[in-house]
């Protein structure tokens, strides 16, 4: 049987590829960030997982507005990045692991979730930089990426989101392999880009958010979509990934570590690791 | 796979689930090719050549090239993509779905204006209907 | 619960907004790809052409004019790719849409720290 | 308000496509297929929608393996009839209802469906070959579509019951929509056919109509029917039927109104490999 041993979280500002890209992990702007991550490594070189499931949005590489899915699970034994067009460097390909993105678009049909099955996909930087964070030595395990729409509206509810990520929980611990498996909610905390309000950040909402991810980690879903853009901004709503990979994790949680710094680029920043308690 | 096992137990019928997406991933991406007018031409012109672009494994290739529906669909193949190298023979659904019962075009064609083929006997694997041949899987 | 276009300054992406900024988005799409980029910069006006921009759009993408773009039913993470070739980040563009400059602009989000820890 | 007026459902052969394209209508073969369309025809002059929602599945024409969704909503704002390997039809393009769609996109997604939204894309004969037996040749289709296609292609494809319960949530968001709209929603596909292998050319009359009785009856019961039945009972690719749950889901009696009218009902077996259905209900006032 496999098991979900952890719960990771980051935010995936494409600036942080550009960080890691040029060597600026120790620069006084970015320490504050990328420390963050050395007790997030060690836990993981502890426990040493098998398996990745990130949860994350496609911001323009593999989805176009041609074609917009709401949930889309990748089912490919190799995920590539590319060009996404503003500069930061192109990663070498990413392994996957398609007999678990199975087992996860499987159980997910069944329990009625309106998937999109992928059997090429382009991973953009959402999917890369964590990666990359709690792996900077390129040794991840196989990933499965799920992606959220988070783009164009309508996007699906936070409640929905908690519901998803809970079924693939269940088709993990379901899936007939003696496997470690770490989840992955990938972006936010609260940002907005775009608009006369661009630099939105919600301090004392993310650091009520991130405490909730321990003890009370449906405590988001109470909020519609809109309320999460006015509390969090336009893209602080990508928070819908981590409470997709918070969901997967049945029962209590541990925190191992967590960090939240105010600004990387225009984004209040975190990281967070849980371990199944 | 999560896919109920009842599925693989009905005769003369592949139900194209996980595992056979993706055994031919690219033999039906390769049928696809062929609804482009200017794809259909290059792949008369000569089919090896064609063929021998797309990342098929040797065993599709072959298929391709004899024609052979049954084994397209062992390696993966589905009927709504192979249908698309019928297309570019000339060749209807019917008479595509006829080769690969082991009938003739006519008897095959004379089978459906009576009824079509029976269900009775053909349900499950090991029932005694006409669609009860071995697999080879 | 906040309606649509309530919240200050934010301009939900939803069908109405998608439909307008199709074309615009779709050429910045296109930028994804190194030699699109190239041949955009060649000729602007050609390649905007190409993609079936309505003058509204055409005006902002020539007058560089964010909040414009987004008007125009622009998506950031679209516009966020046509920044790229103009050697742009996101704190430009979060300077342009404010109206600040860019130090105001990273000087009020480090001042983010000053918020209160709880709700 | 825009509010959904009628259901109907059909086959979408591809032969049919072609006999038609090519003039073959009044041939001996395809004489009592075109003949079951005859009251359609007559009945869409007095009943023509101004939109129609059409469920239909694509046959790997626009999604290729890359990328299948398992419901998608076409919201653009209009769809060339598609090359499917030996030339485009020659039927008119397709012209959507971007407003119309968008809502119930917005709509459904809300009620936890998680519909793909698309733009562009080319509609194959599961779309337009229902068009054409209904409208006959046409220079220009009567009424906006919005095409919604359904994974029946690649398993696992979504049962009955979630086709069931998402009928109901589009018709929640048609009728949750301001303009006054006469709305007609249509399931395609089906009935029995298997075009693969050895048991090519199964066709099950009697299962099929039970499916037609109960489809009018007593859908609830009917959208129960494990996909494996479909597949056993009705060949691989009779599995499109649960399309049609979609367009029965959209009735009003299932919201608690009264039953509906059948206006039409038919049933022919052969057309090329596959037992031809056709059934019109019509919501009563």
């Amino acid at each position: 049987m496999a098991r979900i041993v952890g719960g990771l979280a980051t935010s995936h500002i494409p600036a942080i590829g550009g960080a890691i890209a040029k060597g600026l992990q120790k620069e006084p702007y970015w320490k504050p960030f990328f420390d963050g991550f050395d007790p997030a490594r060690e836990w993981l070189a502890r426990e040493r997982p098998d398996a990745v499931v990130v949860f994350y949005n496609d911001h323009g590489l593999n989805f176009f507005l041609d074609k917009m899915p709401t949930f889309a699970v990748g089912a490919a034994p190799e995920y590539r990045n590319d060009d996404e067009g503003w500069g930061i460097p192109t990663l070498p390909p990413f392994k996957g692991i398609p007999e678990l993105s199975w087992a996860v678009i499987d159980h997910l049909v069944a329990k009625d979730f309106d998937i999109v099955t992928c059997q090429e996909m382009l991973v953009d930087h959402a999917f890369t930089v964590p990666l990359k964070l709690f792996w900077p030595d390129d040794d991840a395990p196989p990933a499965v990426p799920v992606c959220i729409n988070t783009v164009q509206f309508p996007l699906p509810s936070a409640k929905r989101c908690w519901a998803m990520g809970k079924a693939v929980g269940e088709a993990i611990a379901a899936w007939d392999e003696d496997m470690k498996v770490v989840t992955i909610g990938s972006g936010g905390l609260s940002h907005q880009l775009e608009g006369q309000r661009a630099g939105f950040i919600n301090k004392p909402f993310d650091l009520e958010f991130l405490r909730s991810m321990v003890d009370d980690p449906e405590w988001a879903t109470q909020f519609s979509i809109l309320e999460l853009v006015e509390k969090t901004g336009t893209q602080g709503v990508e928070l819908l990934n981590w409470l997709a990979a918070r969901a997967a994790s049945p029962g209590r949680m541990r925190r191992v570590c967590q960090n939240y710094h105010i600004p990387i680029s225009n984004t209040a920043a975190a990281t967070l690791v849980l371990e199944a308690a | 796979m999560a896919l109920d096992k009842a599925f693989k137990e009905i005769p003369g019928t592949i139900v194209f689930d996980a595992e056979q997406a993706r055994k031919g991933y690219w033999l039906n991406q390769f049928c696809m090719s062929l609804m482009k007018a200017e794809n259909r031409a290059r792949f008369k012109a000569d089919e090896r050549a064609y063929l021998d672009g797309w990342k098929l494994t040797e065993e599709q290739k072959q298929a391709v090239v004899d024609r052979d529906l049954n084994r397209m669909m062992e390696l993966g193949g589905n009927i709504y993509f192979l249908s698309k190298i019928g297309a570019t023979d000339g060749k209807s659904f019917q008479q595509m779905a006829g080769s690969m019962t082991g009938m003739s075009e006519e008897d095959y064609r004379a089978m459906m204006l009576a009824g079509g083929r029976r269900i009775d006997g053909n349900r499950r694997i090991g029932e005694d209907g006409d669609a009860q041949r071995p697999r080879k899987d | 619960m906040p309606e649509f276009h309530e919240i200050y300054g934010t301009t939900p992406f939803d069908g109405t907004v998608a439909r307008r900024g199709y074309a615009l988005n779709k050429m910045c799409f296109s930028f994804n790809s190194a030699q699109n980029r190239e041949t955009f910069r060649k000729d602007e006006d050609a390649y905007m052409r190409a993609y079936g921009l309505n003058p509204q759009q055409a005006a902002a993408i020539r007058n560089r004019d964010v909040l414009g773009l987004l008007d125009a039913g622009g998506n950031v993470y679209y516009l966020a790719k046509f920044a790229g070739i103009l050697g742009l980040d996101v704190q430009d563009l979060g300077a342009a849409q404010t109206g600040m400059t860019k130090e105001a602009f990273k000087a009020r989000l480090v001042a983010q720290n000053d918020q209160p820890e709880t709700l | 308000m825009a509010r959904i007026t009628a259901s109907l459902y059909t086959s979408h052969i591809p032969a049919i496509g072609a006999a038609f394209d090519l003039g073959k209508t009044h041939e001996d073969y395809w004489k009592p297929v075109f003949a079951g369309y005859d009251f359609a025809k007559a009945w869409v002059k007095t009943h023509t929608p101004d939109v129609i929602f059409l469920v239909y599945n694509d046959h790997a024409t626009a999604f290729s393996l890359q990328m299948i969704p398992t419901f998608a909503i076409m919201t653009g704002p209009e769809f060339d009839p598609a090359d499917e390997g030996y030339g485009a039809r020659p039927v008119p393009k397709v012209i959507g209802h971007p407003e119309l769609a968008s809502h119930i996109a917005s709509e459904v997604i809300q009620q936890d469906f998680d519909l793909t939204m698309v733009n562009e894309i080319d509609v194959d004969h599961g779309l337009t070959v229902p068009l054409s037996c209904v409208f006959g040749k046409v220079e220009a289709w009567p009424c906006k579509i919005i095409p919604f296609a359904v994974n029946v292609v690649q398993h696992p494809v979504p049962s009955g019951a979630r086709c069931f319960a998402l009928g109901q949530a589009i018709r929640k968001a048609i009728e949750s929509y301001p303009e006054d709209l006469n709305v007609q929603i249509w399931g395609t596909g089906g009935m029995s056919h298997q075009l693969q292998g050895p048991r090519a050319g199964l066709i099950n009359r009697e299962w099929d109509n039970r499916f037609l009785d109960a489809l009018i009856d007593d859908p609830k019961a009917l959208a129960k029917t494990p996909n494996i039945d479909y597949v056993r009972e009705a060949g691989s690719e009779g599995i499109e039927l649960v399309m049609w749950l979609i367009a029965r889901g959209a009735m009003a009696d299932v919201a608690g109104g009264g039953r509906p009218k059948v206006a039409h009902r038919f049933y022919h077996v052969p057309a090329s490999n596959t037992a031809v259905g056709h059934l019109i209900l019509e919501n009563v006032a």
